[in-house]
């Protein structure tokens, strides 16, 4: 899994390239939290377009940046979910929970 | 026809997507559509996770068996750890959609597959799981 | 860091293509670009079709184990048989560019592979092929 | 493995799709000779554009398609070759030795 951060401002698109599990979704975690704590973003969008696997540790490193956006009045979006990320989303019953975006500039 | 094939592999994430890999052109030789094969990839993923997470506590340097058997119009795939014993019933059963990083992992196996089940034989964890094959898509 | 996997599989070239999946995915992780990966799972292809077509004579209801192993800066693969004893010393080099149809199985192994070596362990037959990783894709 | 045929006179375009291994290749083998043998044409193209991999006993199918139009003064054309495929050509220095082409439609 690569992860490629696009900052502009208060506002950062994460764009990830690859499977995100047990093994690479800590780096994602971390990417996330250091944008809302130490780099004080208003608006992380996460762009999965590049995306074709996530499993539970990676919507547990999703569902964390959007706690810890939802503690700080920040704003937290998925972008460019492809069909099998959609899927564990539906899965587990979280497609609702988060804001969803059709591409990372669909995001106004 | 009845065909298996049977993997040892180190307990170290990196080798969860050569697990994925060959789990899923396991399912879709053994005639499962390409979202059927996602799902039971990513249940067996989420298997063999927990297996390196909690079964082993992280430990990288232990070994894990996976056995893929396929026969009449099912798939089975078990799971074997000589890791720290687990009864899955102690486990509570946690809403998906709560606000909270973990505990998806057995959610989503017991959504995806038809069949699981966790039992000790000697000093091995052995989790099974099965998935019938929907009837319109043999092969 | 050493790692390895094992792999039991029944010989029926149906499986071929989830042994090439699973070395691909082994090679990759290992260090290996994508184009040696692809000739690393050629080679290890090509061997496994021998193991199939000639030690088993053809019978997919039989077996045979893959090993897969890397440590620092090579990969190593060992395919095991218990099918017809094999002396590779008896076939004899034949110009790949000839106009015949097979026997370039063994030809591209050797080509591709820095070592290849074939013994029998008790009533196995062992091919075991090494690569080395050039010093500039370490991982 | 799949296998379309496209028939024009005495001219085919075999489209295969998939890899090219022990277990699929028995199958190119037999629809190429066929073309030669029941179907009496005078070009077979191989489109090998949406193939990945072919080993050894695809090569031994090319081969003997190869064999096949030499000996009744036919065409036989490889087009659309893919790195991996090319590569086994190289490696086996059959390249020099079959009719290549970019693409089917540039087989004049
Ligand atoms: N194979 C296992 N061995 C030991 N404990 C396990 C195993 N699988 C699951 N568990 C326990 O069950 C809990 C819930 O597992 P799971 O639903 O996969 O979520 P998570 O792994 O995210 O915690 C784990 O936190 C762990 O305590
Ligand atoms: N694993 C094996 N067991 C028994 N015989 C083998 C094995 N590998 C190769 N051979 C013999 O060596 C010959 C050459 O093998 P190879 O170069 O792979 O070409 P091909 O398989 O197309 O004949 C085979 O025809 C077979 O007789």
């Amino acid at each position: 899994m690569d992860i490629n951060v696009k900052r502009e401002g208060k506002r950062s698109v994460v764009e990830v390239t690859g499977d995100i599990d047990l093994y690479t979704s800590p780096k994602l975690r971390q990417t996330v939290l250091e944008l809302f704590r130490q780099r004080g973003q208003e608006t992380v969008i996460v762009d999965l377009s590049g995306v074709q696997y996530v499993d539970s540790s990676g919507i547990a490193s999703l569902v964390e940046g959007l706690q810890e956006a939802k503690k700080i009045d920040a704003r937290f979006v998925l972008a460019g979910l492809n069909e099998a990320p959609r899927h564990v989303l539906e899965l587990t019953r979280l497609l609702a929970v988060f804001e969803i975006a059709d591409s990372a500039e669909d995001v106004v | 026809m009845a065909d298996a094939i049977e993997i040892t592999i180190a307990s170290h994430p990196r080798w969860l997507r050569l697990v994925r890999q060959t789990v899923l052109e396991f399912a879709r030789e053994a005639g499962f559509d390409a979202r059927d094969g996602d799902a039971i990839t990513l249940a067996v993923g989420e298997a063999v996770g927990n297996v390196i997470q909690h079964a082993y506590e992280g430990r990288s340097d232990q070994n894990f068996r996976l056995c893929c058997r396929t026969g009449n119009g099912y798939l089975e795939v078990e799971v074997r750890d000589d890791g720290r014993p687990f009864d899955p019933d102690e486990v509570p059963d946690l809403a998906p959609d709560e606000l909270r990083p973990g505990g998806r992992g057995l959610f989503l196996i017991k959504t995806i597959m038809d069949e699981i089940e966790y039992c000790r034989d000697g000093d091995e964890n052995v989790v099974s799981m099965r998935k019938r094959l929907a009837a319109s898509a043999p092969k």
